[in-house]
């Protein structure tokens, strides 16, 4: 049996490589389909063009259902990536003076849990019951004065020099040579609700390759071949 | 004119420039062109008033004529001519082509007018990505003549106009009169019923425009086509039209025979035209010299026109020797003007008054008209 | 260069110009298939030109100025269905042509309505005076006549679709730009983007000058 | 329209119209100021015309391939570096104009190259019969003769320029592109996205019309 | 010809042309444009050969003279002239123009020389996108001549031309001879010292043919400019070139004074013109008559060539008089050309060799060549 899997590219991708000869062991054929879009790969999947995605967080999906009225269901946990705003120029973000720049991924879902990990810190303040995806304009109090930037996510590193700070996903952190657990200056709670999941249409959920895609993910090996190259930076959910 | 005269047999081409025109005009014709109360104007635009082109023309174009179109730069000729065929539309009047009404056409109707109307274009306007023979071959392509038949058409063309050898070139290759013969065979291709002419030999050396005017009496004659041709050179006109249609400041002046015209120009346009013609006047160190009034021992200049059966009569020897006197001939020219004899000669004889009644009395007795031009 | 890429990048970029070769050319030929039509109509319809008919020119400028407004990422999203309709799905590379052609074909008809303008109205008037129909005057006259700079208009196209190609890593279209952008860019892998924007440039280049070349070769006019 | 959406999305869209109107009226500018000369320069350096400096020419012509056919994000990347030279900065809206204008100078180049070559030889020969020096005669014959065509190829520009715009949300640069992607495409807002697209489409219409009747106005060839 | 002849005041336009040539030409002033054994071969092109247009050229046009260029279309008149101004470069050989070697410069080197060589072209070349005033300011602009100094020479240059009217108009707004116009204009804003002309006046009408004409020559005298001229009206020739040079299949195969040429034509190809010349030959329907031999009754056709002193002697009512015979003229032109007087007659006497043998003895008494050309 074949199935496609549409991933966004890197680490989700990388891993589902490393799923990929499990499957195939248990007689799954995977084919990855790589987006380079957030929305594309649940359109898709709702859309029965792939079969199966893994590349987004529970509130992710949720929002995406809400939205658009998806069928579509989570069936298993994957990893999770930590966000964690670094700084080329400061060690703590104490010292980001009044006024200074924060650089944050400009799609909603990472921008929002920047925004929030913000607020946790004590930072900033969002508007009550503004959910998973806050977006700039849900800024209610902003003692620092801080100025927020977005910016696409994968760009974040490159702008780490123009910027006192910014929010930058583990995956492109870590691409562009950061140390996402020694080098933040704030981290997201590793146990948050951004947990990856493997999503598929509601009609899917019980038949069998369901079943050996999630257990081929949820495999030691892969969490071995996560731990070797995502060096804590990933985090698998299993 | 001075230049020697060669009666040596002519080289082929030039040979048929004088052959007198077979086709004589057909007065009675139905007419196959006709301009009643045309106007152009074009219109202003930002800076410059509006220009009135052509202004109450009036002009009948027998069937099977050839009627030149001759005015000073800028009179109106191009637009009157590419009023014919739609290219420029009145601004009133009725232009009728061959019994269809062509100011009441639109474009649609024009079409099917314009497939019988051959033009040839001032500018050539020749397709730069077609060769020689492509863009003879284009109307016939636009009729939709099959290909054989096109090469069976275009090549003898190109051979007519002598470009037998051009028939591969682009229109960059050509020198200015080969483009041009290239558009007289695209004119041609389309074995037109009228043929309208916009400068067509001005690009051309005595010799090819002979061969072209040639070759348009022989088309006129052979297959009965109307020309509508306008030219700068009155030897065309005297060659090929049978009836000269002079413009001037966008209204017809004078129109009538050649014949007519070029014997009794009326408008003063039309005379200049003519006297600029080579020969046609009398030598400027003569002009110089002339006086209106006879001084005692003055020569009387003398104007003859002889036409038609006489004009080849020996009058001065006979005036000459009856008379004893001396004549001294200052210009003489007979010739055929559309097929027809003329003559005209300028003499000087003595002035004075008995002399000279004498001199006019015999050759006018002789059916010559006479005319005093001055006194040297 | 590509003895220090690893194999597998080496196999990926082989398998990405052959999509992104096949995309262009298929994008490209369908697109001028409708925007050379487009184009001549835009560039004839005016009031007083051959075509005349200034509402339906009005109108095809409007739609061919929308689809060149709407930002392609949007734009991909909003044909979707269409998509879905014309190539069975709404990814891979076989969908991604679809929005690369709907980006390509009003791009092209701005290029040939240009082109178009530019041919000398005396020929179109020597042909009016042939008695040619309007579409003779464009097939006879129109586009022989424009047709050098056609060809540079077309080569200006193919070059900007194989820009746009990129884009279409949205959809899973796959592609050399979508595996710079992939690789390179979110994977930080200078060398796959330096891989792919040297094959890239190996790509216009060659794309260029045959169009150069062609358009040189068939332009007659050299002399006055 | 406007009444239905929200007003803080109201003031997102003016703000971004405004930063699209600068950004692509600043890109277009610089780009054409570049991409004017070399354009100018491509089309007259190959050998046996008026600059002939054949090396020059084919070198140019590399780098305007190479910057055409590098994906804008990757060309993004790419010039960061000259970006912080330039704009002090990498991310926002001035920063975002250095890689529109790097990518609009090449495309302008290509296509006023195309409208100049149109330029009938007879008159270039005619400047230079006068003694005309080779930039004389692209100042006095060349530019002025393929005006209405120049007219047209920036006005494509600047439409391009529109579409390309809604790139330079990767850095911050935001603009209309850019709202309509966040919003309206990630965020499902289908009314943003409408209103960025019927605002584009405005300013296309706009631009486009503009470009039309300049260049109908320039244009003194109605007679042959 | 047979134009009526017009000795009355003719518009100021025209009476310029018959002035004689006050500048007659200077044979021994240097050379200001030579010509040395130059070539121009046209390359190959894929499908079609290359083209031989100029062999084995020498010509000298010294300072001061107009000297014009005739030939076929296609014989290599235009190819010739932009050898001059480096528009085209010679295949082989040396061109020199005012000291300076035109055939050795590189294109910066011929941009200054070109400064003083104003050109008219054939197909006019004007700039669409600037108006009547502007395309002939062009010149002056790129020679860095300030705005209002442009200004002060460019409209007395329409005016001369007769555009005063038309300053701001576009070329798609003017008529062939108006742009025309404009570039012969163009060509003389910068008060060359070489002018070369390519068919300057094939799109002017007599009347405005003359008074460019008339203005050339004003410039030649005024100015000392240098013209090389090519055109198919051997009438321009004859009114303003001091020398001829006949091309023919890309080589030049007379050359001389435009009288001599006129005069004793010894080329096929320049009798071939100047017969096709108006009425420089005999009537069409008087040659089909002719016969080479005598029979009994015949007349002869005697040609009579004057020159010089005695062009304008009364020499056939003389010997009319004198033998008692009729003398029928059949043709006669005494005019100048490029200043000197020069006649022919043409006249058919009584062709009995006794008498004719009279006849010739008494005209070559009087000091005249003559010819019998046939027997009618
Ligand atoms: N670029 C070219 N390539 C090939 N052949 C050419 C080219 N230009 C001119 N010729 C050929 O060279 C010959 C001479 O051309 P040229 O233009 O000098 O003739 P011309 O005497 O001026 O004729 P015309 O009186 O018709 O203008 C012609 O046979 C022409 O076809
Ligand atoms: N499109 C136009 N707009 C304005 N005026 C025009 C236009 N076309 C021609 N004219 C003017 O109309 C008049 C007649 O032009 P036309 O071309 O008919 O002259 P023509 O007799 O053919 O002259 P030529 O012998 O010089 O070719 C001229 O004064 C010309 O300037
Ligand atoms: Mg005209
Ligand atoms: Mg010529």
């Amino acid at each position: 049996e074949t199935i496609k899997v549409g991933v966004t590219p890197g680490p989700h991708a990388q891993i589902l490589e490393a799923v990929k000869p499990i499957a195939a062991k248990q007689g799954l054929d995977i084919q990855i389909v790589e987006f380079s879009d957030y929305v594309v790969p649940n359109t898709a999947l709702a859309a029965g063009e792939i079969q199966a995605n893994s590349f987004q967080h529970q509130p992710y999906l949720d929002n995406q259902k809400a939205d658009r009225g998806f069928k579509l269901v989570s069936v298993g946990t994957t990893v999770n990536f930590p966000i964690g705003i670094y700084s080329k120029k400061y060690k703590t973000f104490d010292e980001v003076p009044v006024g200074g720049t924060v650089a944050i991924p400009n799609d909603p879902t990472n921008g929002g849990r920047v925004l929030l990990l913000l607020q946790d810190k004590g930072i900033i303040k969002l508007r009550d019951g503004v959910g998973f995806k806050p977006s700039v304009a849900d800024i209610t109090a902003n003692p620092k004065k801080l100025k927020i930037v977005e910016i696409d996510a994968a760009q974040l590193p490159r702008s780490l020099p123009d910027v006192d700070a910014a929010g930058i996903n583990t995956n492109y952190a870590k691409e562009a040579g950061l140390d996402p657990v020694k080098d933040p200056i704030l981290r997201e709670d590793p146990k948050g609700p951004y947990v990856n999941v493997i999503a598929v249409r509601e009609q899917d959920k019980d038949k069998p390759w369901v079943a050996i895609l999630v257990k081929s993910y949820q495999s030691p090996e892969v969490k071995q071949f996560i731990q070797d190259t995502f060096k804590g930076s990933v985090l698998s959910s299993w | 004119m001075n230049a020697p005269l060669s009666i040596a047999p002519q080289p082929a081409g030039a040979a048929g420039a004088q052959a007198p025109v077979t086709d004589a005009p057909v007065p009675h014709a139905p007419a196959v062109i006709r301009f009643e109360r045309i106007e152009k104007t074009y219109p202003a635009r930002a800076a410059s008033g509006a220009v009135a082109a052509l202004q109450d023309v009036n002009l009948t174009v027998p069937e099977g004529a050839i009627v030149g179109v001759i005015g000073r730069s800028g009179a109106g000729k191009s637009t009157l001519i590419r009023l014919v065929n739609g290219l420029e539309r009145a601004t009133s009047g009725r232009l009728i082509v061959d019994g269809t009404e062509i100011t009441a056409l639109d474009e649609g109707g024009l079409r099917a007018a314009r497939r019988s109307i051959g033009m040839i274009f001032q500018h050539f306007n020749l397709l730069a990505r077609r060769t020689a023979f492509g863009n003879v071959a284009l109307p016939l392509e636009i009729a939709g003549v099959p290909s054989r038949e096109i090469k069976a058409r275009v090549e003898p063309l190109l051979d007519l106009v002598g470009l037998g050898d051009k028939r591969d070139r682009y229109p960059a290759e050509l020198s200015g009169g080969q483009k041009q013969r290239v558009g007289i065979a695209r004119a041609l291709a389309m074995r037109p019923r009228v043929l309208l002419s916009d400068e067509a030999t001005s690009a051309l050396d005595p010799e090819t425009t002979n061969q072209i005017l040639a070759l348009l009496r022989k088309v006129n004659a052979e297959l009965n086509l109307t020309v509508l041709l306008i030219t700068h050179e009155m030897a065309v006109i005297k060659s090929v039209a049978d009836r000269v249609a002079v413009l001037d400041g966008g209204r017809i002046v004078e129109e009538g025979r050649t014949f007519e015209i070029f014997a009794r120009p009326r408008h003063p346009t039309t005379r200049s035209f003519l006297s600029a013609l080579t020969g046609a006047t009398l030598p400027a160190y003569f002009v110089d010299r002339l006086k209106p009034d006879y001084t005692p021992g003055a020569e009387a200049v003398l104007r003859i026109v002889f036409t038609g059966a006489h004009a080849t009569d020996p009058v001065l020897s006979r005036v000459a020797r009856d008379l004893g006197i001396d004549i001294n001939i200052i210009q003489a020219q007979v010739d055929d003007i559309a097929g027809e004899p003329f003559g005209v000669i300028v003499v000087s004889v003595p002035g004075d008054p008995q002399t000279l009644s004498g001199v006019v009395a015999t050759v006018e007795g002789l059916g010559h008209a006479t005319e005093v031009v001055g006194y040297v | 260069m590509f003895e220090i890429l690893p194999p597998a990048i080496v196999d990926l970029l082989i398998e990405a110009t052959k999509q992104t070769l096949y995309m262009v050319a298929v994008a490209g030929f369908i697109g001028t298939l409708i925007g050379l039509p487009l184009g001549v109509f835009l560039a004839t319809s005016r009031s007083g030109e051959l075509f005349a008919a200034p509402w339906l020119n009005h109108i095809l400028g409007l739609v061919v100025n929308a689809a060149r407004s709407t930002p392609f990422i949007i734009l991909v999203v909003a044909i979707i269905p269409f998509t879905r309709l014309i190539a069975g799905t709404s990814i891979g590379t076989n969908a991604a042509i679809v929005p690369l052609t709907v980006a390509a074909a009003p791009f092209i008809a701005r290029l040939i309505e240009a082109s178009i303008r530019e041919v000398d109205q005396g020929l179109v008037e020597a042909a009016r005076a042939m008695g040619a129909t309007p579409l003779q005057i464009v097939r006879k006259v129109l586009l022989p006549e424009a047709l050098p700079s056609i060809t540079l208009a077309l080569t200006l196209a193919v070059v900007s679709l194989l820009g746009y190609s990129a884009m279409v890593g949205a959809v899973g279209g796959g592609g050399l730009g979508d595996l710079g952008i992939r690789f390179g860019y979110q994977r930080f892998m200078p060398d796959v983007m330096l891989a792919v924007v040297i094959v890239l440039i190996l790509l216009v280049q060659g794309v260029q000058s045959l169009g150069d070349f062609a358009a040189r070769r068939l332009d007659k006019r050299n002399r006055n």
